[in-house]
């Protein structure tokens, strides 16, 4: 209420007001893996397909499968230990909240926030279609059926670990003195490569920076 | 000393004309004070800019610059120079339309103008940020050739602001307030969870970096700052923090900056940037020009944990490792500056780095990295970098045996 | 807090636009990469730049600009923000046409360029620059109306060098050479003679600043770095070093830079900066504009001996003093960053700091500066500022009973 | 000469190389009191206002009095104590070697070092004259009689003391506490001076930064 506004702001400082109802809404977008910060709203994929292939798919391709060097947002399920992983909501992303919050808060890509929250259920059941985490393109997704999906590769991940790795573990002092045996010879040359983009037949390699 | 006919003297029984000829800047004025406003490096350093590649992302918008480090000398960065990546372009905000929200388990959900901002206590310090995936080229091995490409994704700057924990106390933070939501305010709403065990430790909320107003493609008119972790947490254009009990997985922590390893698993919540140095000069964009004897080698070297107690240079591709001079102020988590002088004999080197922070860690090789983690992590690649002289002073960045 | 009403709320009972409305920024994405390779501040801070005072000096050319101290923070002067003193225009120098000459009472007569300089070790340390005649117009009382125009002849860089001290040692200093004439390549050929004992001490020669090379306006490629003593010393376009036994008594150590006391007589080598603070927050060009409550009172101090040890601060005048958060990195001859925080209840103020320094100077008063050297010094002018603010936090350059 | 640049430098870096002496006669150029660098030459005064009425009256003023704000060149004697000293060459400067020297260097503004050696023998022997120092309008200035002639203010300068002042020498702790007995109160405004170029109504004071 704003009456309470007038009043002296508890803190220490008593410096900033207190935020209205109506700007914590607006800008309380979050959703979280248990479901809080959920709108209303509900949408199916088959609604989804329609939405993402106006506005998604020239990008991220008709199935998810991108364009160009966009992202992937289909497929890749099972390589995750290959050579080339592809890493995709389907292959890799822990919890479907974040699809919902990602959607909802920075895509379409140069339009961000220009859809409504029921356009972004039905988005995320499309995108759970095209990933095959369900197979009915007349299923609904909704604030109060949402936290039943789980992820294929929610168990894959641990927490961090890096201190336990052998060369952080060992505190010795590290060798100074004939460390190697033979003299250094190079394995591996950036210059056969060529892929710096400051020499003029600039190939682009596979891969790149996420 | 180099013999004179190398110095290009016109006729060597006078001198050089540079020297024997009045030039133009000798005789004539030039600009004014009133000409410079702001001023701009000289002319003749037109070269020394932020690159960015464009093959490495789908498009500029949502794509990363670097930092050129070969370029640069000291441990701070100039603020026309800090590496750029963006996920929807540099927002350009007006400060007066700019407010910071707290929400959630807090007491009071206030609002702030930046007026409001700067009437809390200040504070300064200087940390590098790098980015998760500096580096990240070289998990399979010598890629792109050159240091502002291979370790430009960080930048060392003296921010001014306020501490988190004022403002956290200033909404009362709930017991139950174990994580923060940082969101930012440009088209991505840039968003990470942070621990609020860190918030409350050492993160501050930046209005200025190296003295003045914060760039706009650093976030503008505030930051986050989060000493010591990866960039992407230090949540630019800051509009909103939020306390919950719980992290929010958001895409900035699970599908990006989670770390794959080789056995399907991936590591989470792998916020520290770890031990780690290079060497600038010499380096692939700057090869030794002057020939054999005295040369000055220098590089940068960091670490998340702290400060940086020592770094050793191999000239030889680590069988022999030299300690190196740490030059200029030593501040945890800031980069720090290191040189080794020697005289260089004209034969083929292979020049690594290896830092040591005060925690004990020490820089790993990148064998050492692969061998626990696989090719596939992308981020926190902190492995010893190698680079290949050859008798003519042309480096390349190579792996070696 | 403030009353929601004072905030700009369309309609209170919804929130500020800024906030219930989405913005531009929050949806479209801005400039990516590759649109700015060398960064520019925000055109929010347009009006962060240097100024000059164009009747002060005859002309644009050998005149002043003035650094905008109260829109900065931290210690760190933004290198498009040092202030700049010229005596003719700026030098535009190709760096590869530039070159070092040791001359005189040596060993060896020598010439290096810019490549040979930057092969011997390098350093890297962070000194203020004040030019002795800031303050110089308040030696007839409260002037200028603002601490842009009464103390922004200083700035403070982080400079990466060599030691003069190993550029002398090459060419061997002679037994009887005492003194050291730095001569500048510009179209005045600015020269200062330098006793030999501060050359070997701690001066430098440099070639970078917080990072990247020198600015065209600050002696890009080199300028001599003469920490603690009088910034027109430090000798940009630095081309040559000549070694004699006695001063040259040149025109900027005779006719400029002497101080003319009261009695007629002139005081020479007065080189050394004194201990010196201001108040930068607020003052004349930074009003205080949020009304009663806590406030930050932000200031900087700086001395030629050594650090600071300590910075008081009177809101009355002088009648009672507080001692002052000194924050950031205190580095001898750096500028110190201070801040008072209080609680301003509206009344009428009278802001004045006072540094003490690590050899126990302390900054004097104005009146007894005056008491002692008259008014005609131009030199030097060390004494404590005032400041008053009004009710309505406007404020303004007074001097006070 | 050139062959010893083939040997290796005595320095302990050996980087750099030895000037040559044609090198060091060009930069050389600075002029000590006790007439070290003075070059070979002359010119007489009645030669120097030929050349000042060419090169310099048109900032400096005919009899060194000084255009607008360009600098004051003559007079001033007697005028140090005064509330507005005029320092000039022949009121303040101790000595005359700075004239030759910084004439040769710097001027005329605009056009530096284009002037021969007489010609600023003749200049410099001008400003004597336009001083009062010489009388004589015939009166040449040469390598020869340079160091005989002494500026009148020479013996006023004294070595920096500034340490000895009683607020420096005072080491005691400063005053906190009621430090003054009255409330403060104003006795000068820079407002009312006016003379900050932020404010529309720019007006130049008296005096400025040398
Ligand atoms: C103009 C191109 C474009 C369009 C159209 C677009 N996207 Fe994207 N999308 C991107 C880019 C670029 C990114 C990565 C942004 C970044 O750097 O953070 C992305 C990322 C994503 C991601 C996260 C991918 C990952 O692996 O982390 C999802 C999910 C996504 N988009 C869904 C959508 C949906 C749904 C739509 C339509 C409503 C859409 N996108 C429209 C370009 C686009
Ligand atoms: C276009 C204007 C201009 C002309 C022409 C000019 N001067 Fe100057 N002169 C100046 C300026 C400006 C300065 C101060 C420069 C500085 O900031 O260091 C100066 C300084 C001097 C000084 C030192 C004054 C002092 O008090 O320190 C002397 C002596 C002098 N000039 C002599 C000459 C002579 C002799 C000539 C002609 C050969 C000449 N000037 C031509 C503008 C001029
Ligand atoms: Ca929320
Ligand atoms: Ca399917
Ligand atoms: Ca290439
Ligand atoms: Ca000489
Ligand atoms: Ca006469
Ligand atoms: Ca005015
Ligand atoms: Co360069
Ligand atoms: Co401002």
């Amino acid at each position: 209420s704003l009456a309470a506004q007038d009043a002296p702001a508890a803190g220490k400082f008593g410096i900033g007001r207190e935020a209205t109802p109506e700007e914590v809404a607006a800008w309380d977008i979050d959703v979280r893996p248990d479901g809080l910060g959920l709108p209303e709203g509900r949408g199916t994929a088959a609604e989804g397909m329609a939405i993402y292939d106006e506005n998604c798919a020239s990008c991220h391709g008709d199935f998810g499968e991108a364009v160009d060097r966009w992202p992937v947002l289909a497929g890749g399920q099972g390589t995750l230990e290959n050579e080339r992983p592809e890493k995709t909501i389907g292959s890799y992303w822990p919890h479907l909240s974040t699809v919902y919050d990602y959607v909802r808060r920075a895509m379409p890509f140069g339009n961000a926030r220009s859809l409504s929250d029921d356009d972004v259920y039905a988005l995320t059941a499309y995108l759970l279609y095209l990933n095959d985490i369900v197979d009915d393109e007349d299923f609904e997704l909704s604030k109060e059926n949402f936290t039943s999906i789980k992820l294929p590769n929610a168990d894959n991940f641990i927490e961090d670990d890096r201190e336990s790795e052998p060369h952080y573990a060992d505190k010795s002092d590290p060798c100074m003195r004939d460390c190697k045996p033979d003299k250094a010879e190079v394995k591996m040359h950036a210059a056969v490569l060529d892929v710096t983009p400051e020499n003029a037949d600039d190939n682009a390699p596979q891969g790149g920076i996420d | 000393a180099a013999a004179l006919a190398g110095t290009g003297l016109a006729r060597a029984s006078e001198g050089e004309e540079v020297i024997t000829e009045i030039q133009d800047w000798n005789r004539y004025p030039g600009d004014g004070v009133d000409a410079r406003p702001y001023g701009q490096p000289s002319q003749f350093e037109a070269h020394v800019v932020r690159k960015n590649v464009p093959w490495l992302t789908s498009d500029s918008i949502s794509s990363i610059n670097f930092t050129p480090l070969h370029e640069l000398d000291g441990i701070i960065t100039p603020n026309g120079l800090c590496f750029e990546r963006h996920h929807a372009g540099i927002a350009e905000i007006e400060p007066g339309s700019h407010r910071l929200m707290i929400n959630g388990l807090v007491d009071r959900q206030l609002v702030f103008t930046m007026a409001d901002l700067k009437r809390f206590p200040r504070e300064n310090r200087i940390f590098f940020l790098e980015c998760a995936a500096n580096s990240g080229m070289e998990w399979r091995g010598a890629q792109l050739n050159g240091c502002q490409f291979t370790h430009g994704m960080i930048h060392c700057v003296a921010y001014t602001g306020v501490r988190l924990k004022y403002l956290l106390e200033e909404a009362g933070v709930k017991t139950a307030g174990k994580w923060l939501l940082a969101e930012g305010a440009d088209a991505s709403a840039m968003t990470r969870s942070i621990p609020m065990e860190k918030a409350l430790d050492d993160c501050m909320v930046a209005f200025a970096m190296n003295g003045e107003a914060l760039r706009p493609e650093q976030g503008y008119p505030i930051r986050l700052v989060v000493p010591g972790w990866e960039g992407n947490m230090w949540i630019k254009w800051l509009r909103r923090l939020e306390v919950g009990d719980e992290p929010w997985e958001q895409r900035e922590e699970t599908s990006k900056y989670t770390d794959l390893l080789a056995n399907g698993k991936a590591r989470r919540h792998t916020w520290v940037m770890d031990v780690k140095s290079v060497i600038t000069n010499p380096s692939p964009q700057a090869p030794i020009t002057h020939g054999k004897g005295a040369m000055v080698l220098s590089g940068l070297a960091w670490s998340g944990n702290g400060a940086i107690s020592r770094v050793d240079v191999s000239i030889d591709g680590g069988r022999n490792w030299h300690a190196a001079r740490i030059d200029g102020p030593s501040l945890p988590m800031a980069l720090h500056r290191f040189y080794y002088e020697f005289d260089w004999d004209g034969s083929e080197l292979f020049l690594q780095s290896r830092a040591i922070d005060d925690r004990g860690f020490i820089q790993p090789t990148k064998e050492q990295l692969r061998s626990v983690r696989g090719p596939n992590s992308i981020y926190h690649n902190n492995g010893i970098q190698t680079w290949h002289v050859d008798g003519e002073g042309v480096v390349e960045n190579v792996e070696i045996s």
